[in-house]
């Protein structure tokens, strides 16, 4: 199953791992990206993220059916969000995914989180400790 | 918007650094209902102030990002137009 | 810092997490193996793993200071395996890692995975329903 | 363990199908002070049943792995042997 979504609260990692479970799976793999404390010398106090939604939850499932058909055996899929502010060390994403044997797994969450960063409508904000002004990312290709 | 032929009202969004610029989340614009993308950027970056971001945007329609700046747009009234810049997502 | 080690009861995955965490940290991955209901069409009802326990410790060292030479720049790094019954669905191995960038924790996790099949002594044996004799398993190299 | 030179005697441990096989987790045998690892390999297996398993063993000494059959190995008292099938952590 595919589950995708945009959430405006802190992410619950024990409740993806429950998401990746299934009987005939071997392997889950799950990546989080958390909010980091410095950007070139200056102090990040938080992130604000904010989103084309309706599109970015359709290029989120558009890379769920480019998961599975490069990895057929993939089980459960899951890619959430977080928007708003997140503060430093709390989750921003998380892509997780569960299959029978263990390179699905690990190589669909890669996949995947460079497929996030390079066409999911999301934005990011570096709001710094002291009066550096805030400042919108720009993810590298 | 400047345009000689028939124009249809469409819903323009920015979003992050645009949306700062151009002060604003929302907006709606007459557009032709064919255009070149590039053009139709130009004339969306000098109406509202996006100069200064203008090689970093690219546009979706409907949802769907326009891949190249030199296809054309068919638009409908009431499609909906996005400014987008640089992502940051993850 | 290295987390490694073998216990006898659930691994509590959420506190796998905790331990990954730190504020200069951006990504942190975490791979869970499960056992499986199936194997060649016989069901699986729980595996039983046993460990050269202080060999198996040592090489799990081993692996972390393998990971630190080729990512230096990886921050926690928890390997924990579990021994004696695993029933099916629970985690048998969790190999987790976060590093300020993605890719150092995603491919130093990977990396571990496929190097504990092949040098920590640990063996398991897969335990069948119906009266098809228990097996014990071998890792491909 | 047939020896004609010095022995010594040391702990053997057998872990999964070998353990099986010898119906022993543990044992302590009397081993040369150097000798070459598969002649010693080969006398254990004799010893304790594993004939079946043979190809597939590997030893570790001092909790160490010997990667290659054919070095010799140096016995002190009181050092540790292991019988190691196919692995299969994970």
């Amino acid at each position: 199953m595919d589950h995708v979504k945009l959430v405006n609260n802190p992410i619950d990692i024990a409740h993806i791992h429950q998401l990746l479970a299934d009987e005939g799976c071997g392997a889950s793999s799950v990546f989080v990206g958390t909010t980091r404390d410095n950007f070139q010398g200056k102090k990040v106090v938080s992130l604000a993220y904010e989103a084309y939604d309706n599109m970015a939850l359709k290029e989120m499932k558009k890379i769920c059916s480019d998961l599975r058909s490069k990895w057929p055996e993939l089980k459960h899929i899951v890619i959430y969000h977080r928007l708003g502010t997140v503060p430093v060390c709390e989750a921003s994403v998380v892509i997780a995914a569960s299959s029978p044997h263990r390179s699905e797994a690990l190589e669909s969450v890669s996949f995947a989180i460079d497929q996030l960063k390079t066409r999911v409508p999301i934005w990011k904000k570096e709001i710094y400790e002291g009066d550096h002004d805030s400042e919108w990312k720009e993810n590298k290709e | 918007m400047s345009t000689d032929g028939p124009v249809v009202n469409v819903h323009v969004l920015f979003f992050a650094k645009a949306r700062e610029l151009a002060n604003s989340s929302r907006s709606n614009v007459d557009v032709p209902t064919e255009i070149v993308a590039s053009d139709l950027l130009d004339q969306l970056v000098s109406r509202f102030g996006l100069t200064t971001i203008r090689d970093n945007l690219i546009l979706a329609h409907n949802e769907s990002y326009i891949d190249n700046l030199s296809d054309s747009i068919l638009f409908k009234e009431g499609d909906e137009l996005a400014i987008i810049p640089p992502l940051s997502g993850g």
